[in-house]
């Protein structure tokens, strides 16, 4: 039987997700791309760090991070009297942490790709940095911030390492549909496997070719400045 | 043995995490336990022990842990995680080697068979089954010729499919999932007597933090009761009490 | 005055020249300075730093007396109220014409969307409103740069030679429009421009710049007339220009440093016409003529030294052939003497 | 113990994969960024995919393809008389599979910020197609370019779940570094798990943040045209 | 001839004009046609078609015997040995100064770096080599475009305003520089210009083009003192225009549309000044005088028409005041009869 509850539990979670990392992820970017700070590259460093260790064991330290022993843990649960870990806020933040290199990366090649005098000239039409991130950045941006957003959203949508030992695999809070075809698979039952496996690629497929159909169509590239 | 009464005001969700080599048993066994407490919700969550073990440590609400092995469940009690006295052994495993039905293999001669390319096993850096693996090929003195054929999977399930894709000839699993149906259907096996590995011992343990332990308990005793112990015979366990413990 | 534009700073590009201009642009309503120099003097970098988008490494600019750039304090481009034309348009692709126009402002007020239609209807832009940049002509982006920067009523006004990409007939529309539009509007403007007529026509003063640096600012008749220096001259296209060492044709006043004057007010006449009180009369031979535009310029040899001088088709008769003598004359009051340096 | 032997194994597998996500990613989204054929987005949308199943399942169905009872295991069995799975060319192949949309989303957001105007004044002084993609496509996409790279260069090292299904784990074969990371964890050796986890992350830290700031220092921003 | 560019083709913009030229381009070794027309009415898009850069949607362009692009064929533009200016320059931004010249040649060969060199001195690019171009001011940069259009000696070149960010004096030496390059390596050119003085000095050819079209097309000397067409006539600012509706001052031939005149060749003189055989003489009021640059232009009022005479300050008396009354003369031969349509 096709675990239905997790498609929709995994739905939430990239949407969730991808708006965080939006949040997070395009102001990051953004200053990243704009800061003569020198110290700038470590934190581009740092921010593709999750990337190199194996997500299980990334959601191992997460989960250290998180549990009840941890202070953070601790914190939380004496503010909010439950935990972080396996319930689905744990997930949500699991995943941003995870998925951010897939954001921030191309979201700077984005913003970095943008010709200053553009900007400048926003400057000097009185539009303060607020408003040219908005009006000229983000559009400007828009490859950059369509690769991020394909990515981390694909990336949320497969994760099943740090979604797995961070969310603990609870049906309906936890169990994300990757989890889920990873289950199957272990327990042999293929064909659940496969027609799951089938529904998210069919759904990925779908939502990514009209995304990138509208892109085509709407956003075409800008010149001639 | 007598059966634990549950209090029928106070049913709420038996949350179990499993080793997933229990899969094909306790779905059936979870059956019966569901005829028998309609009023309890169960939830299960099967995966691999050793993870378990790290989640519970960290405060996985769960209320019963059915472990692969009995060094986990010892250690949650040790950390007091798990309910001292609750710990109990509810099925030894038995292992095979697999091959598939189109192999020319004889498992029982696979071992020293030279057409043998790849052999797949568990982990034995941290799976039980990986572990009782190479202590068997040792026992049967053909450990140090075919050592450089083998392929880990993370776990018996993974070793299984392993062997089942066609990359890897013949595997050592659990009998427990040779018996499954997909794999029952695909393949052949051949036991690896019980002497020739330390008895697996499978056992499990009430979590100290369980908002249910009652249902637990109940659940635990079910698998004790005859039609439990038939139902983990079927599905390629041992009962504790039918062997005795080898070193 | 209240917005005089006080700049006296200093930049040095890697690998490149230093540009430290020091002047006092005049702020007062409408009045407009045109900076004219040769390509790569540093005119765009002036107004640049005026504008704030190049911070200068030391010195200060103010504007009236508000402290726009100095050691401690910067007010940041989008505070100081100013209107940019850039010399490669810099619109934003993303946006319609009429977005770029109201780029920034409210899109709702109708007054607005009244006069950036007013303006785009004076800059022959109908038609276009709808359209991205990418779909215009170069001089058609030019104009839609020059509309969104004034349509907001800056307090000061830069363009980077905003009608470079127009053919005359637009230009000379274009000029009307705006000269008209800053007066109405009281805004200063300084402007780069290569058009002698656009100087003559839009300016009220004139900054010379060469090198980095101011070398002559007044006045644009009384700078027109009276280049301050042998560079002043040759940046004004004097066609004459003889310092003292040269040997000259015409006699140099002692404290000066040369003379200079256009071919323009030269006068060619047949030889041995009599002297007027006033004018210098120089005989030459004529070498070389060639028409340009609506001119015909001739060049004379006196001596060892060559005169040019410029005259219409009106004056152009038929004995003016080269190897020909002829009398060449100018008013004295036309010689521009060139006071000594420092 | 740290196990050097991984550790080597993983770099010599992050090379490999890397130059070839190159030769393979680069073309492909030069060719995505600049074709009209409508059928392109569902190329882009393919090869954004295997990102949204969970690794170990991809790696199941890569086994499949590859595995000995495939045409494509048969025909490479036939050629080379090994098996692809279980060897280290196996585990590049899957590498490739899973890594791709991280190089080819971002590249392709890097060539689609070029200036149409330098493609046409390429053309226009005489250089064809391979010499503009090599003088003027790669140049000016660099931002883009450098974000594919680190995404997958960071992501072979980390990723896990595909390499170990169809490397099958073998050491100095197909063990990789973050399978052995991995390994120590689940064996509770946690000391070797955070020394090697360190290594790592300090390497790769080093690595990336030499990166960034060479390339803040000799590629930054191409304004001026 | 061999490389005469025969141009029928047609381009339609999505929400943009149709742009249909129809022309053969002079290709004779050194031989250079201007484009001339107002903003926005398709020199640039001209310019693309012929380079291969802007697909035609239908018709053909022919480069002699060679097609460039009709039904079926269409030659890249890498394969056109072409040279392009573009009216943005188009520099590539990661590449310095002399590697933008010398992109796609081969950079050991010591000819063409002398000649890189060489260009880089007479542009007047000295010391630049090593920049990139965002360390370029807007000249200097469109310097470099041309330098790196030319040096590769291509078949055919197409230049779209190359001068229009230059400073007169630069603007004098590039031009010189240009049209004795062109000579010497017999480079057949496009030029889209809007400098009269431009037409003059280079261009052997001009064709007007006006909404997509190419209306007038001949030798410079002729178009400029023939118009074909009112349309031209405005084109070319001819200050008096009149069609034959209009109360010409002047007697229009029966079988034109009507007659123009430049307002330099009118001369001024005193009233009542005796008539001369071939010049026609018309007494007027003087309504308006204004100066421009060298020149004074006054506008005298015969009947309801107005016509404009420029003159040089030479000719400019005290006399000439608004309100009084004066005698404007043309020769016959300088008033073009614009023939009828068709
Ligand atoms: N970033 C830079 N690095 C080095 N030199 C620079 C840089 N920007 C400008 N320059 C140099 O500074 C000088 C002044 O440049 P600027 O753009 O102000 O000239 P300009 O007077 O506007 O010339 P144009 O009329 O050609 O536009 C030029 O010689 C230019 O080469
Ligand atoms: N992509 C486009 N879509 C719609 N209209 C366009 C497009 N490109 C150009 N046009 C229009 O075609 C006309 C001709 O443009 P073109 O650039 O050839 O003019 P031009 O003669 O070079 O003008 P300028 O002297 O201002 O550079 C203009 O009116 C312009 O608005
Ligand atoms: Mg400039
Ligand atoms: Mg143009």
């Amino acid at each position: 039987m096709i675990d239905w509850e997790s498609i929709a539990l995994t739905a939430r979670l990239a949407a969730v997700t991808s708006v965080i990392l939006l949040v997070l992820g395009l102001p990051l970017a953004w200053w990243l791309a704009r800061t003569r700070w020198r110290g700038a590259v470590l934190v581009e460093a740092v921010v593709a760090l999750p990337l190199v260790l194996p997500p299980t064991v990334l959601g191992f330290y997460v989960l250290l991070m998180l549990g009840s022993n941890s202070p953070l843990g601790q914190f939380y649960e004496g503010v909010t009297g439950t935990l972080l870990p396996f319930s689905f806020r744990g997930l949500v933040v699991a995943s941003v942490i995870f998925s951010l290199p897939f954001a921030v990366q191309p979201f700077l090649a984005g913003f970095r790709a943008i010709d200053p005098r553009l900007l400048e000239a926003s400057y000097s039409l009185g539009s303060g940095r607020f408003h040219t991130f908005f009006w000229i950045g983000l559009p400007l941006a828009w490859p950059g911030l369509l690769a991020g957003c394909v990515l981390s959203f694909a990336h949320t949508l497969g994760e099943f390492g740090v979604a797995l030992m961070v969310g603990g695999n609870i049906a309906g809070v936890t169990r994300t549909v990757s989890i889920s075809i990873y289950d199957s698979v272990q327990a042999m039952d293929y064909a659940t496997a496969g027609w799951t496996s089938a529904i998210l690629l069919v759904t990925s497929f779908t939502i990514l070719a009209v995304t990138f159909t509208l892109q085509r169509k709407f956003v075409s590239t800008w010149p001639g400045t | 043995n007598p059966k634990p009464q549950i209090s029928s005001e106070n049913p709420g969700t038996l949350t179990i995490a499993a080793a997933s080599s229990l899969k094909f048993a306790l779905d059936d066994l979870l059956e019966l336990f569901r005829a028998e407490n309609q009023n309890i919700n169960v939830r299960v969550t099967y995966g691999s022990s050793g993870n378990f073990r790290t989640q519970i440590e960290q405060g996985a609400p769960f209320d019963l842990f059915l472990s692969a092995d009995r060094v986990f469940p010892e250690m949650l009690i040790e950390s007091g995680r798990g309910e001292k006295g609750s710990l109990f052994d509810y099925a030894v495993g038995r292992m095979v080697i697999w091959v598939r039905d189109v192999s020319p293999l004889d498992p029982e001669q696979s071992l020293v068979d030279s057409r043998v390319r790849k052999i797949a096993i568990a982990n034995p850096k941290h799976s039980p089954y990986g572990q009782a693996a190479v202590a068997a090929f040792k026992s049967l003195g053909v450990y140090e010729q075919i050592k450089d054929r083998f392929v880990m999977g993370e776990n018996i399930a993974q070793a299984a499919q392993f062997v089942e894709t066609g990359a890897a000839d013949i595997g050592v699993i659990a009998l427990a999932l040779a018996t499954a149906p997909t794999m029952a259907e695909r393949g052949r096996y051949w036991e690896i007597p019980l002497g020739h590995f330390p008895t697996m011992f499978q056992s499990g343990v009430i979590l100290t933090n369980a908002q249910n332990p009652d249902a637990a308990r109940a659940l635990l005793g079910m698998m004790i009761t005859d039609s439990g112990q038939e139902l983990l015979r079927a599905h390629g366990f041992l009962m504790p009490q039918e062997t005795q413990e080898t070193p | 005055m209240a917005r005089d534009l006080n700049i006296d700073c200093k930049v040095r590009f890697r690998n490149g020249p230093e540009i430290a201009p020091q002047a006092v642009f005049s702020g007062a309503p409408g009045r407009t300075t045109a900076l004219f120099g040769p390509s790569g003097s540093g005119k765009t970098t002036i107004l640049r730093l005026a504008a704030g988008l190049t911070l200068p490494v030391s010195g200060n600019i103010r504007c009236g007396e508000t402290i726009w750039s100095d050691d401690r304090t910067f007010c940041p481009v989008q505070k100081r109220r100013i209107g940019f034309v850039f010399q490669d348009y810099a619109l934003f692709p993303h946006i319609s014409v009429l977005g770029n126009i109201l780029y920034h402002l409210d899109n709702k007020d109708t007054a607005l969307r009244d006069a950036a239609f007013a303006l785009i209807d004076k800059l022959g832009l109908q038609g276009l409103e709808h359209r991205r940049p990418a779909a215009l002509s170069g001089g058609q982006r030019q104009r839609v740069a020059l509309a969104r920067a004034v349509i907001r009523r800056p307090h000061w006004l830069f363009l980077d030679e905003p009608m470079a990409a127009l053919d005359q007939t637009t230009r000379l529309t274009v000029r009307t429009e705006l000269r008209e539009f800053l007066q109405r509007e009281k805004i200063p403007t300084l402007i780069v421009t290569h058009e002698f007529n656009e100087l003559a026509e839009l300016a009220d003063d004139i900054a010379l710049i060469a090198d980095g640096r101011v070398i002559q600012h007044g006045p644009t008749r009384e700078v027109l007339r009276q280049p301050s220096s042998l560079t002043a001259a040759r940046l004004l296209q004097f066609e004459n220009i003889f310092s003292s060492e040269d040997k000259s044709p015409l006699p140099v006043a002692k404290k000066s440093t040369g003379i200079a004057f256009r071919a323009e007010f030269v006068h060619i006449e047949k030889p041995e016409t009599p002297t007027l009180a006033g004018r210098i009369f120089i005989p030459v031979r004529i070498t070389r003529i060639r028409s340009e535009g609506p001119l015909v310029r001739l060049t004379g040899e006196a001596g060892n030294t060559l005169i040019e001088a410029a005259i219409t088709s009106q004056n152009h008769a038929a004995w003016m052939q080269p190897g020909h003598r002829a009398c060449l004359s100018i008013d004295q009051r036309d010689v521009a003497s060139i006071p000594l340096r420092g």
